[in-house]
């Protein structure tokens, strides 16, 4: 299983080593592929940046929310430091863009998470921009697209990040009372209060092939159950069988997947 | 169960109670017990008026705190309890049914931690599989179709760190919850009673009016897998519980909760009485209030209240990156306003 | 497990032999206790008039729609028979009594279905008075108070027996856009259409201790699986175990009962 | 699979093979081959349109019968499936998503008994458990949030008399099914496709437009299981199926359905494209027709549909007691009148 936090394989040579199936891989063919290995189709995390390019039709991202900051409410030793270290690695500001663009023609309200910036934990800027991003498409009308990647709460927040899964919820809540539809596409990992707020209550869940979704990860559950988990335990296939989730949707056909989607209900 | 800092109170209460056997013949000994009962009443006070957050999170967790049949027994004058999920089980964790408060008819529910060894496992703890948040759901849909407010007492250390739970989609069922509270069209009134174990918690706190009683707690992670995961160190979790700012105080500081009632000298294990009467005064009083208002502006203000929780600076505000990424406490707007 | 065709105990002689406990009984103490063994507690079926003396404050019923009977859609052979045999049996049109009385002061629609008649079984009558009932309780704005105890689809009727779920569910659906209560009570035994329609869609379902609830019946799952069922499998307290069922209340409990829930929403 | 009825068919066909694998050099029997497809054909009319109701419900069961992949390709231009109930299974029996039929955006969905034997096993036959009805019941519930028709293709046995479907309440399910497509406001279409077996079937089938097939049939119970407990004998299916009226035309004289589409000669399993075809011409024509009313106008039509079917007698209504207790067959206002 490769570092997922790492976000994406090395990209200081001209090879790297598959994680999953270490075969060689061109780092070329992999950044074309949207970090999907081209040997065993492993999906490697795809930062935020990359998801916009792969789904949003070329050139129609149109980001909102821009430059809005995580404040420290609870004077969180390190959380500052950390905070300065994930904006200088992902250059974002914060685990999420959102915006508007165009899939195949048709307007959606689009956010897409960052595993990278600190394991795509959910805080304050998190669910301020899901939340507004909600609230613009319901006075616009438009479709709603998630794409989540989260290890869960955001701690150095505390109570604030658990309260970002109301925010949201309230949100969400309202932009369901309208008639267009809600998608949400989990990346691998999806777990904690993202799972358990906006990630889940959409019409429709897309995971990625092999993404882990839950909310306790495995290793939480078998520390403390002492039970051994079966194989392919919470993964999208996993919790497909379990009728979580709607589709299981390769990386590169996941923009041909929501056309479709749009298309139907267009 | 005694916990460690109590062990002075129970000291003092042992040889107060020694002598008292012992007095019945002797006079000289009732001033030594008035002596005796004046230090443990300052005791008392010295310890449990600086509890650290973490002793309080010991407290909410004590075994012998009330627990649901006690409050509902202090809050309705009667209760008519349902089962079940109508999909194929009943959590014994989520307790729930039809209930009189203060001449309200309310639906009445909570987490149930149970009282002897087999309900406690039974109740798995307080830790409610996906069946007791369905069955919360279903009680949340019953206050919608017969326009009674939802009363809801929270005390769970969260969700169930388990395989099954996982299966049968726990995060689903609890984000269901939420949807559900964000526009359920009554008056939804929660205490946090013990614990307030993250997202287990919200299911039924995210609410018109959240009180917590003085040693609850409500935190998105426990202290101890916060300690342990950021610490690398899960004996570190008083350190976790201080930086997570969980206590009831702090809560209410902050905005996220509305009052905090005050238990009596010792925590409510030690007097149950006077915690469920003033449980049951609070919940009364949110609901005359509540009741007054018209659901659609509940809904309203229910949106705005948790549309607005958040630390976030806008693009360009105080200072930003490096005000925000220096570690400088900064403004919020909510941050020290509690509603009432 | 005593023959629950049969509706009451044989009332030839002073004695009767409990089918449960095999304790004898006096016949008159069984009566006065709406046939509940004393000695067992095990509740023998009740006829639809005695089950409304239980429930009804004393004079307050006032039945509806009383005359309505079956037809013979499809002519099946030996159904004119049947009912015949069953109106003399019980002294009932059909299967089921419905009306209005009060409970506890409350005003309620009430309705109950008997066993005795053809077992309880759902046909044009028992559909047509139930969806009155539901009708008529949604229009004065009436709790409704249904006391189930069927074997299930009237075959002698073929399709017309299946359609009276589809006519008691959207009577029921409409009653349910109202704000008033809906109680269900299960009677041993309730299976089939009964159970899956108006039987079990109520904001509280209450069952009789060990009455039998279902879809298909013990016998057709063991022959069809060949499979051992467990002890007390479909029993109210297997049903409840299994969150399909709130509630079970002893028979001469059950006015009391259903005074304190109609009390706490009045 | 070859039916007993249709041996006769099936032998002709063989000797009308062997003849043209001989043909090749043989001028003359080329006349052989002729008068036997005419023998042929004739005997399939002569056979296929004197079929017992006990002979439709074998064509209705016939394995090779169309299912729900051959009606969903027929029916739609795209497919977009979704899966799984939110609760902890995705039930095979029972597949749904979006569809665009005819230009309308749709939820379609139905029973899918699975093509080799692996999927039939999977699909439990075609018998839903309750996972299966509960998916139902969320695809119902998107319809309606998206405002757009209900397509479901019915063809199940029924629901199935198994342990875990009791336990996990597949009568609530079934119920709850009927409650939402009472209420749910958009179109409703159903076409029974192949077996209409009781509350299962129904689950799929309270709609606006109910049509079936020719040799489809839909039925309170199974013939066999009615013969076994009425004539306490079940080798009297054939009695049981004629008995209870459950063939297409039965109940389109009964006023049950809208309308019987015919098959090809030999039932839809001999020509597959032809029962698809006609089955996606008239669920276009429901949906043209279904789509211009109101939802209110729709859900006001629904109940009415649903609320006169019945065959009881009002009190003194012809010869009350006697008539009907003497089996004679009544008047109901509905019987013989078909929507259209
Ligand atoms: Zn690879
Ligand atoms: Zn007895």
């Amino acid at each position: 299983m490769p570092d997922t936090e790492s976000g994406l394989a090395s990209t200081d040579g001209v090879f790297t080593k598959c994680e999953s199936c270490g075969d060689p891989i061109y780092e070329k063919d992999l950044a074309s592929r949207f970090n999907v290995c081209p040997h065993c189709e492993f999906h490697y995390p795809l930062s935020a940046p990359d998801r916009i390019r792969l789904l949003a039709d070329t050139g129609s991202f149109e980001g909102r929310d821009e430059g809005m900051l995580a404040g420290d409410p609870m004077g969180f030793e390190g959380y500052g430091e950390k905070l300065a270290a994930a904006r200088k690695k992902t250059g974002l500001d914060d685990a999420v863009l959102s915006g508007t663009a165009r899939i195949g023609g048709h307007g959606v309200a689009l956010a897409a998470m960052d595993f990278r910036f600190i394991g795509g934990s959910m805080g304050s800027v998190v669910g301020e921009k899901i939340s507004r991003a909600m609230e613009f498409a319901y006075d616009e009308g438009l479709p709603l697209v998630i794409v989540s990647s989260s290890g869960g709460a955001r701690m150095f927040e505390g109570v604030y990040s658990l309260m970002q899964m109301a925010k949201t919820s309230v949100a969400l809540s309202r932009y369901m009372t309208g008639s267009m539809p809600y998608v949400s596409i989990l990346a691998d990992p999806t777990f904690g209060g993202v799972t358990a707020s906006f990630a889940t209550a959409a019409d429709v869940v897309i995971a990625e092939p092999k993404a882990r979704i839950g909310f306790a990860g495995a290793r939480v559950i078998e520390s403390t159950t002492k039970e051994r988990l079966p194989e392919g335990f919470q993964t999208a296939e996993f919790q497909k069988d379990h009728g979580l989730v709607d589709r299981i949707v390769h990386r590169l056909a996941l923009k041909n997947d929501l056309e479709r989607f749009l298309g139907l209900l267009a | 169960m005694i916990l460690d800092f109590e062990k002075p109170i129970k000291d003092f209460e042992a040889r107060i109670l020694e002598l008292h056997r012992l007095a019945g013949s002797n006079e000289g000994l009732q001033e030594e017990i008035s002596r005796l009962e004046a230090a443990l009443e300052s005791a008392k006070k010295r310890i449990y008026s600086h509890l650290t957050p973490y002793q309080r999170v010991q407290v909410a967790r004590h075994p012998e705190r009330p627990g649901f049949r006690e409050y509902r027994d202090a809050l309705a004058d009667d209760f008519y309890e349902l089962s079940g999920d109508r999909l194929g089980a009943d959590d014994p964790a989520v307790r729930g049914g039809l209930a009189r408060i203060g001449g309200h008819p309310v639906v009445l529910l909570g987490h149930d931690k149970g009282t002897d060894v087999k309900a406690r496992v039974a109740s798995n703890f307080g830790m409610a599989h996906p069946e007791g948040y369905r069955k919360a759901g279903r009680l949340y849909a019953l206050a919608e179709r017969f326009g009674v407010p939802v009363v809801a007492l929270v005390d769970t250390p969260g969700a169930a760190p388990a395989r099954g739970a996982e299966e049968r989609g726990q995060a689903w069922a609890i984000s269901a919850d939420l949807m559900a509270l964000a526009r359920v069209p009554v008056p939804v009134v929660a205490v946090v009673v013990g614990e307030g174990g993250s997202g287990g918690a919200l299911a039924m706190c995210l609410a018109d009016h959240v009180s917590m009683l003085e040693n609850s707690y409500l935190s998105v992670i426990a202290p101890e897998a916060c300690a342990s995961i950021i610490f690398r160190d899960p004996s570190r979790a008083a350190e976790a519980a201080e930086a997570m700012k969980i206590t009831a105080r702090d809560l209410l500081a902050h905005g996220i909760v509305d009052d905090v009632l005050p238990e009596p000298l010792g925590g409510a294990h030690n007097e149950p009485e006077a915690a469920t009467t003033v449980v049951a005064r609070a919940v009364e009083g949110s609901l005359s209030r509540l009741t007054k208002m018209e659901p659609k502006a509940l809904v309203k203000a229910r949106y705005e209240r948790y549309r607005r929780m958040g630390a976030h600076l806008e693009a360009g505000e105080i200072g930003a990156e490096n005000g925000a990424a220096g570690g400088i406490s900064m403004e919020h707007p909510e941050g020290n306003a509690p509603v009432r």
